[in-house]
């Protein structure tokens, strides 16, 4: 066979279960209860209002340049739900619905985005890394993860995120490659959003799919429509419990556009058309999902409302602690930035300590015991 | 003559590199219809092309491989990192290719590229977006560094890389980008790589910083002058590499006394070597240790704390005074 | 529709021509001159006896360690045969037959290893990068070239290489990347020998083939069999006219095997069984090739052993001729080392230049007219 | 207690690590079958088997960045850089991650990881097999970097990285590898990481060094007392990070004459940093300049004039002479 074409044994699929209209493919629908399927509503219309209050924030200056999350409720919502909490979820940042989910409160939200290291402290109880700002630096971490879940012989998964500009990255490469030939547990889920920050995804890369890079991999590749929370739902599960079964990782790909600013500091009106933005409008996760529940009797407009007004009040209160809780120490202390670099201070960064107490007119005998106190607490991990 | 900011007179000199030659490419992540995340590549793709104006993928080693490639073809790309910290993922390209070529092929192949980064702290940005490790490219054969500490010197420093046969680290010290305006004139000036300058002189203390720690040194010299009546020389390194001995030896030499600032991590930084090159050349008239104020060897903080981490004119007062009461 | 397998338009084959036996696909075979023929024959048995002499040379200590080249030659040739010298040879170290065929001397390759930087410096006349030691880092350097080409309005192509290992980088999916979205003019062929040192591709990757990577980047892959030279000309010829025709870049997969150890300091019995390496031995490129050439009475055995003897002969005043140079200036001037890093040496160097010559009680005088005269022959791109 | 040379107690250490502590896992390049291509995890997946000696692809960002994941699991990897030169590919991850996760996480994440990479030249070595850059490691905050200097503290380090909380740069000096044998003892040790060591006890003068070019100066120490009659104490730094300021300025006080010698280029190089710990703690008690004995900034020759770039006993020797006389 001196010249022929190569057969590409390959498992690329594309899924979508939800239409704009909220209309359940019925042969795909996922078999939820309306508990969860409420639930589930929640979680995500507290991440929008959660990102909303956040610009507001942003605009009043109480808070520091952000990238908004709103649209990608359903992505991160939808995968998510489909791990356990002592799996591990290694984000990047525009998965605020699934930080919440995960018992990142609000609270901590706000402190990450004012600017303190303790806003990327994660919650006891779940396997979690925080944000990750340095584009598909992450995915190592991820497929580290899931390789030394198979090395200690354990049966846990790993689900992380990145987006359509992070694709280009090397460490995007080396990690879905680490993760194929170790057959590590990890669902990598690219939130192909069209853009990284101007560039659309037609100049980041001439696939004309995301997904068909899993042939490169020689793993299963899907693309879902991100904004179909079902369907996010449906393939993570599927990629999660082939993981959990020993089957290696799979890549898959939300396909979403990004409504918002790439984060307050973006003007997008310099490189994209706002017709274009308007087409995405109607495909937006919420409406549609909301639509879904109504016909499905699982929640009433009245019920909503109720929603709204209990997480008007939750995103309230977390403002009023945060913006108290920042005027004491440790948040108040500088001297808290030497506190964390290495288990023990060594002689010289204490030295340095010291010269910016000097210099703060602090005492430094006070901070000692705050440090304390709160290495004590750490557990989880640590 | 026109007064500009720092982020104007920077786009100026790569719009005036650009219309006087055709080699000159700027590339790097939305550096074109975004026209860069600080507006500094503003204009540019409307007026010379995005052949020319190179909007690229979201990889910063394909960046700088990339115009590595386009130098050694006989293009002189201006290569843009977004942010400073991130440029550690094109570290290897800068260490193994672009500060190597011409020394590995013995003068036949040359890299005349430009890599770009604002760096530095104090725009209340998040984790990554404030690193300043000029120390990193001054520790690597083959490169040259600059650090530009306003407008004018901006402009200069900027054409002069550009110009040069040699790959150069052209660090922006992002918080001036905005800060104050200058005086810049209608000529195209350079400024030689490898000279610093006395921005003030004095005879009791030697004040050395660089970029934009300029700002606080320069103002610790004033408060030294009319609060202590102390006369504080001011050199501005505004090359990295290589870095002015003379200069720094002579001012030393002069004054007894001096003081480093600069906003990277202490240890291993530039102070080191200053004050090991003062120490060479002219120990024995120091007449004081010479203090560093610098970033401490943590990471800078997000940014709740990090105007506590920067040098401040303060702190910079203190040490100078520390010094003179030696 | 939901749920469906995405098509993915892809253009992957494989190409064999020239069979163990010597035998070629009279439907695939290229057209070329006996004296062409002639001539491949003798760039592919003069790079492999340079090979062969390398390893004796090392072995006596007169060299240093040194990657061999033996079983690669037809990958290297075949492909080098299809660009002109103004088009760019962007190497990795396999590639000993390309480097003579581009005007390399056996010279400078013995300088390489003896350990000077002149060994480096590429001919006068040709587009050549030298050896690159760092895997994978060379394709970045070839993407730009392929941009600056486009950038330039030029119609010049770039031919690169690199190894099955060194696809594991991050810098070869960014090279390959970049090449795609701005349609540079790269032909990228990759070395698949089956080994990275020790790890076996299998170990390396997941994916059946290399080839199918470009799926991955929406460009054409073709697997070749590396040992058949005529596959490799026709299948680089192909590529490189569609590249200088603007049709951006192509992945060659160049299956081979790596006959010998890694280098010089390896030892492939600690991880691979020699049956392995014997089933290898009958497809190795130069014998089937001097029987495809019997065959067609292009050349007889008698003409290869006059070539095999004036091979010898070129080889052996070469080493003659190097071990002479050698004693001299520049080469045996350590003060080389400060002269080619700056266009100009910048005060701090020279002052660490005359250290290091009053260390050795040099006079620097003399040195400095040695270097400018070397500096005023320079040519080509400087 | 045996002897061995320094390839095989790295060897023993890391059998004794994965014997103690089933978390201990090692990767890397050909560290698998081929056992390391210096040799040095010998035996290792023999006995441990392939889930916890790994053989990983090409990729050193991936090697670091899926050790720093693995870490965060609970495991202590040990992963290998075929040789130091490459780790530039993987910088990113050291100083973005490794070095950050626990400050990042106020201590509930932690990277208990160890780093281990064949540095330094003198084997002959091609282009990239040769660098010695634990400067740039200096430089990363929350990083440690420690650097052997023969078989017994190379072993005992090594334990003590493997045991660190936080991610430790273990850099080895290839050109030590096989060149001595020393008593090792039966007993596992571990060296305190922060500390260094005083090896050679004298008045006159302080040679500080740490790896590989300690040979010379210990070599240059006994030809100062034989040829000299002159008293050289000599201090083997072993860590990098933290650096033992203490013992650095007692031994500085003492002598008031130091000569600091290192192979990785000299600018920003860790002889700025000693030069400058002294200035700073010490500085009335230097009765010369410091000379700094060090690679050069130039990227360390190809093999052929690798010698006279590296620092030997001759040089040493020149320094301290021309220290002494000043
Ligand atoms: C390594 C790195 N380079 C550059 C940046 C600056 N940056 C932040 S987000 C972003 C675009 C990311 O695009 P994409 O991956 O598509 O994610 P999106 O923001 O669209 O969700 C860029 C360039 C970064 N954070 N990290
Ligand atoms: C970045 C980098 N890492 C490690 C090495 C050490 N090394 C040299 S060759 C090699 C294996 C390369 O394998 P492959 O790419 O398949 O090429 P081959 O040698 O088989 O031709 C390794 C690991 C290197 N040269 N560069
Ligand atoms: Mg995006
Ligand atoms: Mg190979």
């Amino acid at each position: 066979m001196p010249r022929k074409a190569i057969e590409l044994p390959h498992n690329i699929e594309y899924l979508s279960i939800l239409n704009e209209k909220g209309e359940a493919d019925s042969a795909l629908e996922p078999k939820l209860e309306a508990s969860t399927l409420k639930a589930m509503y929640r979680w995500m219309l507290l991440a929008r209002r959660v990102d909303e209050r956040l610009l507001k924030l942003q605009r009043q200056g109480r808070i520091g340049t952000f990238p908004q999350a709103t649209g990608h409720e359903a992505i991160s919502l939808g995968s998510i739900l489909t791990i356990k909490p002592t799996d591990w979820h290694v984000p990047a940042y525009r998965e605020t619905a699934g930080f919440l989910y995960r018992g990142w409160t609000i609270e901590t939200i706000l402190l990450y985005w004012k600017g303190f290291e303790e806003g990327a402290r994660p919650p006891e109880g779940v396997n979690d890394t925080p944000i990750s700002v340095p584009v598909a630096s992450q995915l190592l971490h991820a497929a580290g993860l899931g390789m030394a879940n198979n090395i200690a012989g354990d049966k846990n998964v790993v689900l992380t995120y990145f987006g359509d500009g992070a694709s280009s990255e090397g460490d995007t490469h080396e990690a879905l490659n680490f993760a194929s030939v170790f057959q590590a547990p990890v669902v990598f889920v690219c939130l192909n959003n069209q853009f990284a920050i101007s560039v659309p995804v037609s100049k980041q890369m001439r696939s004309e799919t995301v997904t068909q890079k899993a042939v490169a991999y020689g793993m299963p590749g899907i693309r879902v429509d991100g904004n179909d929370v079902l369907a996010m739902y449906v393939a993570s599960k599927e990629a999660v419990e082939r993981a959990r079964a020993g089957g290696g990782p799979t890549l898959i790909e939300a396909l979403t556009y990004r409504y918002t600013p790439h984060t307050t500091a973006d003007d997008p009106t310099r490189y994209r058309k706002e017709e274009e933005s308007k087409q995405w409008a109607d495909r937006e996760p919420l409406i549609r999902f909301a639509k879904y529940l109504e016909k499905k009797k699982v929640l009433s407009e009245a019920e909503r409302n109720t929603m709204e007004e209990e997480i008007e009040t939750q995103i309230k209160n977390a403002i009023q602690n945060v913006e108290e809780l920042v005027k004491h120490p440790p948040y108040s202390d500088p001297l808290a930035m030497f506190d964390y670099l290495y288990e023990d201070i060594p002689p010289f960064l204490q030295a340095q300590r010291d010269e910016l107490a000097k210099a703060l007119g602090i005492n430094t005998n006070e901070n000692k015991d705050d440090k304390k106190k709160d290495k004590a607490s750490a557990g989880g991990r640590n | 003559m026109a007064q500009m900011n720092m982020a104007e007179s920077i786009n100026l000199a790569l719009d005036e590199a650009m219309g006087r030659d055709k080699r000159v490419i700027v590339m790097g992540e939305d550096v074109g219809y975004d026209e860069g995340v600080f507006r500094i590549t503003k204009g540019l793709i409307a007026k010379y092309g995005d052949k020319r104006v190179i909007d690229t993928p979201l990889a910063e080693a394909g960046i700088i491989g990339t115009a590595i490639g386009m130098a050694l073809y006989g293009l002189r790309p201006v290569a843009e990192i977004q942010f400073a910290g991130f440029e550690y993922y094109a570290y290897h390209q800068l260490e193994m290719h672009a500060g190597r070529f011409r020394n590995r092929t013995r003068g036949k192949l040359t890299v005349p590229m430009v890599m770009r980064a604002p760096s530095g702290g104090g725009i209340r940005a998040i984790e990554h977006h404030s690193e300043s490790r000029e120390a990193i490219y001054a520790h690597s054969p083959g490169l040259k560094v600059v650090m530009p500490s306003g407008p004018r010197n901006a402009r200069a420093l900027l054409h002069a890389a550009i110009q040069d046969p040699d790959p150069v680290v052209y660090y922006e010290p992002k918080a001036l980008y905005r800060l104050f305006r200058e005086d810049v004139p209608e000529q195209i000036e350079t400024l030689p790589i490898g000279r610093a300058q006395v921005v003030k002189e004095g005879k009791d203390i030697t004040l050395i910083s660089y970029g934009a720690t300029m700002r606080a040194t320069l103002e610790a010299a004033e408060m030294l002058e009319e609060e202590d009546g102390v006369k504080a020389e001011v050199v501005d390194l505004l090359s990295i590499t290589p870095l002015d001995t003379q200069t720094i030896i002579e001012s030393t030499r002069k004054t007894g006394r001096a003081v480093v600032i600069h906003e990277g991590p202490r240890t291993c930084g530039l102070g080191a070597e200053v004050i090991a090159r003062i120490n060479e050349h002219v120990l024995l008239y120091l007449e004081a240790p010479i203090i560093r104020v610098t970033g401490y060897d943590v990471p800078i903080p997000y940014f709740a704390r990090e105007m506590a981490y920067l040098p401040d004119a303060d702190k910079v007062l203190n040490a100078a005074r520390q010094t003179l009461s030696f």
